[in-house]
């Protein structure tokens, strides 16, 4: 009923244009697009911004790969894996600059933007400095009727966003199993000029019929839907599996040294012609079977 | 996969001197009893990410005197059933066998800015001053060429600001961690002191500081942090030694902190984090 | 685990006081808590201001039985078996004083309500004279960023609002079966001062821990919670039933005459002691299998 | 429960000459056309509530020129396969078989006011003015002593100031129902006319209104109605007695509305709309 929004990688990254506002699915280990992080990387895209809430290991491999140069959102990091190493001297070398929210101002920015509406208010960060640092985007405003002030986040309108979800038919509709629904696939979207969905399968729009309650996106706002089975991997996509522990204390290692760093990406984001030669990289059957058990998790 | 849980008979006191102090504990299980006394039946707790002692505190109230402590797990799960404390405090284990998925962008927020609801948060904080201002931004002096980038505030900048009443819990009490100024201000606890959290309109504010050495409260008029009590063994000058800033003593005599009953021992060790994530926080002094 | 929130009809009825707003869920012939609006009327409660989107037979039954003295919200109808006579009568009448809102100032106050912001703004409404109307509560406001101005909706806080739901456990976390979400579940109880539920059936928790996903309202926010069978009849509560027909047309023909609204209002609200009489009273077993079928839908 | 879905080939155009004007056409037929004709492949299509003939609009479309119409049943049901059309066109018969259920406060205005997608409204309204203002609030001149008090606008209070393109439908071409000057604006048109609501800052507007009488669009400078064509059989004075102001007419002579084609109206009959709901609107006259 519905046009073919399917792509390869290749082209649903060539949605992505150097200099762009991206934003970017994560919850520091969980369900980050990473097949087209790592597209992005192999495709040498420069100057992006990224656009997270919390956002783990894709920051850090784009930080080392030299792919962004602005984040803008809540938190980098990937729990108990640390901190992005390779982000934080990226930032502290002022070859990043970041632009930091609170939540609800991340939230309200993209959220005004989905609704085309020039701002949306909070009341948090009242008595914080995150104000004074953006006075171009959270502005403290008066309440028309009366009461105490309040912060305007200004619309925040991504070039793109890309997410990654477990299945969507050829229309771009987009089934969610019942997990955590982090703001990024609520909002994201939404705010964003185009839209980029990796998914674990793409299965006739017959299958997503049987729980129109478990669709999350309808396709008329997605313009390019790929099917990238373990799409999210080295970070979680409950319940299929679970984030790669082993992986992400290999790349916490290797980001403490510059030519490890190099060889890590060369071997892990580079070299893989696509995802199935990326899976045998990083173990193949026997460690996809592992992760589905969440057996490290 | 047949772990005890919240609601087992395994899980209540087993024996009648239960409530002895107990013999050996080790100072994350005494972070985590003293949290959990902050918890009583009808708050709603939330935790967010690394948060294995505010966790295992929650896990803790639930099972002794809290049994109706609404949790709702990585403000997701409510109601959970976890195992144990697994390796990620933001990962789907932890909210196992919840009653309800919470959708975050539209509906964690009503409840979490609502001011009636979720009253009580945990915050860890990378630098915390006396006024218990918190940063979690960076270290340094200039916000674009920072000394040390931290993760950012994330929830954190919203809490100190909407009425949330603050537990921080620092498991490693030293001068660069409690510092007379953070160097910015990225949470909202008492600004500069007195009433000019007040004077902005800001209701709530931190409450209690938990860390490895001792408990601080805020005296009422300057909001100055002040030390509540010390744990077992430590003395007030080593309080004051890891402390960037001058404490406020309380009138009388310091008192000790209680310690963990031998009930609450086994019930951390045998129950809630026999994998012992809690002491992941530690020991980074 | 929690609290027990388990209540009598009466004792949920109680909540609601003479004068209150109160927020009801209904979308022209869904999902109303019609239990409890029979209860209202019952208890005599009088100078309601009742609160909704697209509210239809409950406000025509409480504006017969002078239990409501205000509508704050969109519209007030029956669908196909059109405008809810009693209640134009009551405003034609001066005796029932509307605040219209267009649907997103609606949900902008009560979304204001929720989040405890003095407002939340919209670009609804600009060039209606609703704005005109409504000065205490909608204000053209200036964008701090220099766009157009928007419409700024003040939080509208409900004393009570009153929901139906397929199913609950007994601390009030609410299920509803995959079907329409419209505003009033998603934000009225959020937005309100107290939250009465009246579901199908009261479940073990054990049973909604199986579909946490369908989870739609967590058991802290409600005040009570009633167990009423069909306590949506005569308005539907899809998949289990369908609107009554039936006893719409009849009471759009009573509604016409004084005397013969008074006859069914006694006949179907005010004489019925429980649910298991009203049930009796429009049609027993018969009509409800009937309705579980949608045979007239 | 078997019946045909808007997929079967059972739905496609039968026979060769089913282009051909129909015969016995009625003007809900011809309505319904008329409304089809507008929507076209890749557009997003919703309705609200008494909305049969664009319901029938939609599903004819889908059926016939336009089969990647996505069509948002009751602003719920994405992409629905219904039976035909019910007897409520804000019930879940409607949506049945959807791809997805929309969640209404969060999410459907979150497409609904971004101004990409969702961009043609069908409006019905109890009052329509010259320049394409409605009022469905109330009758008379005192907003708090209404002469008529009218359902409400709700969503159509949004619809006409937020980019939306607006085809209204009249089943009842009347002088009380298209006036020169509505009571009440509760969905803004083109205002007092000319740049008045481009002053204002809004797109979109208004674009064509189809009664039972004729075709009405606008005139591009003063943002008249302007007779765009009748319907068979209907004559420019009979369209000038209903309607409450002078209608500013097209150049040249008046064009006669298309009538339905065979294939069109057993489409409606037979396939969509088999138990006449169509009809209900019509007759008020």
């Amino acid at each position: 009923m519905s046009q073919d929004k399917r792509a390869s990688l290749a082209e649903a990254a060539s949605l992505v244009r150097d200099g762009d506002v991206v934003a970017l699915q994560n919850m520091a280990t969980q369900l980050a697009p990473m097949a087209v992080v790592r597209e992005l990387v192999r495709q040498q895209r420069r100057n992006l911004g990224i656009v997270g809430l919390v956002a783990g290991i894709p920051v850090d491999w784009m930080s080392a790969a030299g792919v962004m140069d602005r984040f803008i959102g809540g938190a980098v990091s990937m729990e108990q894996f640390g901190l992005c190493q390779r982000y934080r001297k990226g930032v502290e070398a002022g070859a990043i600059r970041v632009e930091e929210l609170s939540e609800t101002a991340l939230n309200s920015r993209l959220g005004a933007a989905a609704r085309n509406l020039p701002f949306l208010p909070t009341r948090g960060m009242i008595g914080t400095q995150l104000i004074d640092m953006d006075p171009d985007n959270l502005r403290l405003i008066e309440d028309p009727f009366g009461g105490r002030p309040i912060v305007a986040c200004r619309a925040l309108v991504p070039d793109v966003a890309i997410v990654h979800a477990h299945r969507a038919d050829r229309a771009g509709n987009v089934q969610l199993e019942p997990t955590a629904e982090w703001p990024d696939l609520g909002i994201m979207p939404k705010a964003a000029r185009r839209v980029i969905v990796t998914v674990e399968e793409i299965v006739d729009s017959s299958l997503l019929r049987r729980r129109p309650d478990r669709t999350v996106l309808p396709g008329f706002v997605v313009d390019a839907v790929v099917e990238v089975p373990f799409g999210a991997h080295p970070t979680s996509c409950f319940p299929f599996y679970g984030y790669d522990t082993a992986l992400h204390l290999a790349w916490v290692k290797a980001a403490r040294d510059d030519d490890a760093t190099e060889a890590f990406l060369d071997r892990y984001v580079r070299e893989p012609a696509d995802q199935a030669a990326y899976l045998r990289a990083v173990g193949g059957a026997t460690t996809m079977l592992a992760l589905q058990r969440w057996e490290h998790a | 996969m047949s772990a005890p849980t919240t609601s087992t008979p395994a899980s209540a006191p087993a024996a009648a001197d239960a409530g002895r102090p107990a013999e050996d504990w080790t100072v994350d299980e005494l972070m985590i009893t003293r949290l959990a006394a902050c918890f009583v039946d009808g708050d709603q707790a939330c935790n967010g990410m690394a948060s294995f002692i505010p966790v295992s505190a929650f896990m803790l109230a639930r099972l002794t005197h809290a049994p109706e402590l609404v949790w709702l797990a990585s403000a997701v799960g409510l109601d959970p059933r976890p195992e144990r404390v697994p390796a990620s405090t933001l990962e789907a284990p932890l909210w196992r066998d919840s009653v309800m998925y919470m959708e975050q962008f539209g509906d964690f927020w009503n409840y979490a800015l609502n001011g009636r609801w979720l009253q009580k948060f945990c915050v860890g904080a990378a630098q915390l001053d006396r006024f218990g201002n918190a940063n979690n931004s960076f270290i340094g002096t200039d916000y674009h060429a920072p000394k040390v980038r931290l993760p950012g505030t994330v929830g954190m900048g919203d809490m100190g600001s909407i009425g949330k009443l603050l537990y921080y819990w620092n498991p490693n009490h030293n001068p660069r961690s409690l510092v007379e100024k953070v160097d910015f201000v990225s949470c909202a606890g008492y600004l500069g002191g007195g009433t000019e959290r007040e004077d902005l309109g800001l209701v709530g504010g931190p409450q209690l500081v938990v860390t490895d050495l001792c408990v601080m409260d805020f005296e009422p008029v300057t909001k100055h942090l002040r030390l509540q009590s010390v744990h077992p063994g430590v003395t007030v000058e080593q309080v004051q030694a890891a402390t960037g800033f001058e404490l406020v003593l309380p009138e009388g005599e310091v008192p000790v902190t209680a310690a963990p009953t031998a009930e609450q021992v086994r019930l951390i060790r045998e129950v809630i984090d026999p994998d012992g994530m809690r002491k992941r926080e530690l020991g980074k002094r």
